[in-house]
């Protein structure tokens, strides 16, 4: 009942030469070890095939879709726009915020619909608080991928902060089915400003704790420079987005260079990889962009719970989403990168066909090229840098 | 080569007492697969964070099948997944359990109508012993699960002859 | 540049492969030969004035009138301008060019619209379903997909 | 009267014992049900690919010598050591010889680099074809440092 393997056309194993002392060339067999879908450090259900010479990976190649959940033909067969978000929420459920809020802005382009100022701050603070929890998944599991428990245990116990955040307001912790098409399905509870207030001032010496703990540790360090440089052009033409294009020094940011939202009110920098322990584009840049962003993300939020203004929130909620026969690519800044969503619709009330580009899956194609010659202990702290969510991958 | 596995007809004293001293160090063991395919593995991982702490039960996340008591089917599974969940569940050594995790793996989830992809309800492949409702279960919904998994294995007898 | 002058580039370099156009819509989209699209994506990318190096998205659709298609949307992070291409096919013979010499992430990217849609992309270097199993017959995201009773002795169906 | 060797073999006797008694105890109990399901060899869920059976490098056929060599050296060392006080400057200069005859050896080894490890050279990606007008928010980037307003060093 387990059906067949075909090996892909272009894997052949390719012998690695030891010259011995006579010159003589010794053929030694490559093992293929398959760091399968259960595995500690894949971060979900991703299944990587490594052809190793000893310890030093010689070529891989990654298996995805054990977790493709149909996405796109659920969005095709939902009777209302607004029934995809619960299902946009399952595909990154690290950051669900930031998904709604991406489906939000491209089903509100294609009807080119206005929303009230409220709900754009509340957007704006729900999202970059959800950048926070989610970097501190990422950041706490690659803790765990260099070999260092507690600072999963500090990222999880600050990250619960949060989740208490998001379920005073929507009720649930991880998948919130909050932000809908044209405004929110609850406004924010009275005791909700001073709470987001409290957490700010307290987390913000918290980032300094855990880069003494983890990002400046000299093991860390070690384990961290040099490993899975990514040069800019590759970065480019992988079209790679987020953390990742950025900690290769390219300056760039959606929410700065193709603004939505209302972004461009705050002031903030985004965070780029100068290479100050290795070389420019090395894991260890991809994490401190990461640290330093949550600490942008603390700066806006800052400003959007002082500017706040007052209004309803279900004001712009359309009765009935029918939008004319047109299509639209909009795309927004998750804490992976660039999420777009492609929408046509062929003006009936549900979308012909919904195309979701996610940074995961995009980010993950670049791995097989950055994690080549070096060890495999190397090639799982690459895997953790990449920040992959199956869920999004996979879709 | 177990001797007494399941070889007494009847309970008397002995066998009674022997099961419970058995039970009692199993169900305060339970080792854990550690593997999360979806959603509900974050929400794992959040129980096994500092907040929720599952490993006060004992249940400590082990890599590997040969050394594992439950697995926690933990988000949904796919179809191509499943072939790999049931030969996990075959590698497990005896006496095993199946802890289903979330709405997905109970029963297909939100994927039930259009996931031709999903399976719906990991009980299709693998037994299950403990269902936990939820999408995703909270924290203190799994630990509620475990401690129905625990009552369960509580109640088991590995001596005598099973019915 | 907008969308008019990269039209007239387009139509400039390559008059037939540009077979359709349309400019007054949300997104301004160009409709190109399935057979020539590297010729022009290698153009469009290396052209100084234009400088494409960004592929943002490329989407199957299946237009349920026996068409299938192929959307790029292209970015170019340097002069930040946009444009959108299109390659359509029939759905009895469904070959679009591969573009992914040109950029490295169209690679995936045309795996999964194989894998869902079933475009074949000739010269693809490693053409493999990306997402469902090796063995999955049909490709689901067609409007006219039936969903399988069986595959591998589970119950598919609900 | 129990002589010195005599406390070390009930030493060895008790912890056999108790070995023994977890072991005994455990295969009594443990239910036992084997099928060829779970006597597949693990490999993450997968159908092993490959035979575990492959030609290992031949760099670790070479360590092993080597330690084997130095181990029986450092055997020689601890009855030595026991009764040094005993042997005085005689058995001081000996045992030097012996050490010394042993790091030209050493020597010999390093020199001849059967010690290095493979080191990863990991390999820096590039494009086949890359764009030949290089953009400038590359080039942007790398003339103007960002000017980091973060807090942290």
């Amino acid at each position: 009942m387990i059906e067949t393997k075909t090996l892909p056309t272009r894997y052949v194993t390719h012998p690695g030469e030891i010259k011995t002392s006579s010159g003589k060339t010794l053929r030694t067999d490559e093992m293929i070890i398959n760091m399968g879908p259960q595995h500690p450090s894949t971060h979900g259900v991703l299944r990587l095939e490594i052809v190793v010479d000893g310890e030093i990976v010689v070529d891989i190649i990654p298996h995805i879709g054990y977790l493709h959940r149909c996405f796109e033909k659920h969005a095709e067969n939902m009777t209302n726009y607004q029934q995809v978000i619960p299902y946009v929420d399952r595909m990154d459920y690290v950051a669900a915020m930031n998904m709604e809020h991406g489906y939000a802005v491209a089903v509100e382009r294609l009807l080119k619909i206005e929303v009230p100022e409220r709900v754009e701050y509340i957007r704006v603070i729900m999202a970059e608080l959800q950048r926070i929890a989610s970097h501190l998944v990422a950041v706490g599991t690659f803790g765990i991928d260099a070999g260092a428990f507690t600072p999963f245990l500090y990222a999880f116990r600050d990250r619960e902060l949060i989740l208490d955040l998001f379920e005073m307001t929507c009720g649930a912790r991880l998948l919130y089915n909050y932000i809908w098409v044209g405004g929110l399905s609850h406004d924010l509870p009275p005791q909700f400003i001073d709470k987001c207030k409290e957490f700010c001032t307290y987390y913000k010496p918290r980032i300094k704790q855990f880069n003494d703990l983890l990002t400046f540790n000299e093991i860390f360090v070690k384990r961290t420079a040099n490993v899975g440089v990514l040069p800019k052009d590759v970065a480019l033409n992988y079209a790679c987005s987020g953390p990742m294009l950025r900690g290769s020094g390219i300056n760039w940011d959606l929410r700065r260079d193709d603004p939505y939202s209302v972004y461009n009110r705050f002031e903030w920098e985004p965070q780029l990889g100068k290479g100050e322990v290795g070389t420019v584009g090395d894991t260890w840049d991809r994490h401190i962009v990461r640290m330093r962003e949550m600490e942008e993300s603390v700066r806006i939020i800052e400003q959007a719970v002082a500017g706040i203004p007052a209004g309803n929130v279900q004001a712009a909620i359309p009765k009935r989403i029918r939008p004319e026969a047109a299509e639209i690519y909009a795309r927004t800044e998750t804490p992976r990168g660039e999420l777009g969503y492609y929408i046509v619709s062929d003006g009936s009330g549900s979308p012909f066909r919904v195309k979701a580009r996610s940074p995961a899956f995009v980010n993950l194609s670049v791995l097989p090229e950055i994690s080549r010659g070096g060890m495999i202990a190397d090639l799982v702290l690459i895997a953790g840098s990449v920040d992959i969510v199956l869920g999004e991958v996979d879709r | 080569m177990g001797l007494l596995d399941q070889r007494f007809e009847n309970g008397n004293v002995f066998v009674t007492s022997l099961d419970n001293l058995l039970n009692w160090a199993r169900l305060s063991s339970l080792w854990q697969m550690q593997f999360g395919l979806a959603c509900c593995a974050i929400e794992m991982m959040a129980a096994s964070a500092s907040n929720f702490d599952i490993m006060r039960f004992g249940i400590i996340p082990r890599a590997t099948p040969r050394q594992v008591d439950v697995l926690f089917v933990a988000g949904t599974v796919t179809i191509k997944m499943a072939s790999r969940i049931k030969r996990l569940y075959d590698q497990m050594a005896e006496p095993r359990y199946v802890l289903s995790m979330g709405s997905c793996a109970n029963c297909g989830g939100p994927y039930w109508q259009h996931g031709y992809h999903v399976l719906k309800g990991v009980d299709r492949v693998i037994p299950v012993d403990v269902y936990v409702p939820g999408c995703p279960p909270r924290p203190e919904a799994l630990l509620e699960g475990i401690i129905k998994l625990q009552e369960k294995v509580r109640r088991e007898s590995l001596v005598k002859k099973s019915a | 540049m907008t969308a008019a002058e990269i039209l007239e580039n387009l139509k400039a370099k390559f008059g037939d492969a540009v077979l359709e156009s349309k400019l007054e819509v949300l997104q301004p989209w160009v409709l190109i030969a399935p057979s020539r699209t590297k010729e022009i994506a290698f153009f469009l990318r290396d052209d100084p004035a234009m400088q494409f190096d960004y592929l943002m998205c490329l989407s199957g659709v299946d237009y349920n009138n026996g068409k299938l298609g192929v959307v790029y949307h292209l970015f170019s992070t340097v002069h930040r301008h946009k444009i959108v291409l299109k390659a359509q096919c029939t759905k009895e013979d469904a070959h679009v060019q591969s573009v992914s010499a040109v950029w490295g992430t169209a690679n995936w990217h045309e795996r999964e619209a194989f894998d869902l849609i079933g475009i074949v992309f000739d010269e693809h270097p490693d053409l493999r379903r990306i997402l469902l199993p090796d063995e999955w017959e049909g490709h689901p995201l067609r409007k006219d997909y039936k969903v399988p009773e069986f595959y591998n002795g589970m119950k598919v169906p609900y | 009267m129990l002589t010195d060797f005599g406390k070390i073999l009930i030493f060895f006797i008790i912890g056999a014992l108790f070995v023994a008694a977890g072991m005994f105890t455990a295969w009594i109990l443990r239910p036992r049900r084997p099928y060829p399901g779970k006597l597949a060899p693990y490999e993450c869920g997968e159908e092993p690919i490959g035979d575990a059976w492959v030609r290992f490098n031949v760099r670790f056929y070479v360590v092993a010598l080597i330690f084997l060599v130095f181990d029986v050296e450092v055997v020689f060392l601890f009855p030595w050591a026991l009764v040094y006080r005993g042997l005085g400057l005689f058995g001081f200069i000996e045992m030097a010889v012996f050490l010394l005859i042993l790091l030209v050896g050493f020597a010999y080894v390093w020199a001849k680099g059967d010690l290095d490890w493979d080191k990863p050279r990991p390999q820096v990606p590039h494009i086949e074809r890359p764009t030949p007008t290089k953009p400038e928010v590359q080039k942007e980037a790398e003339q103007t440092p960002v000017a980091s307003t973060s807090t942290t060093h």
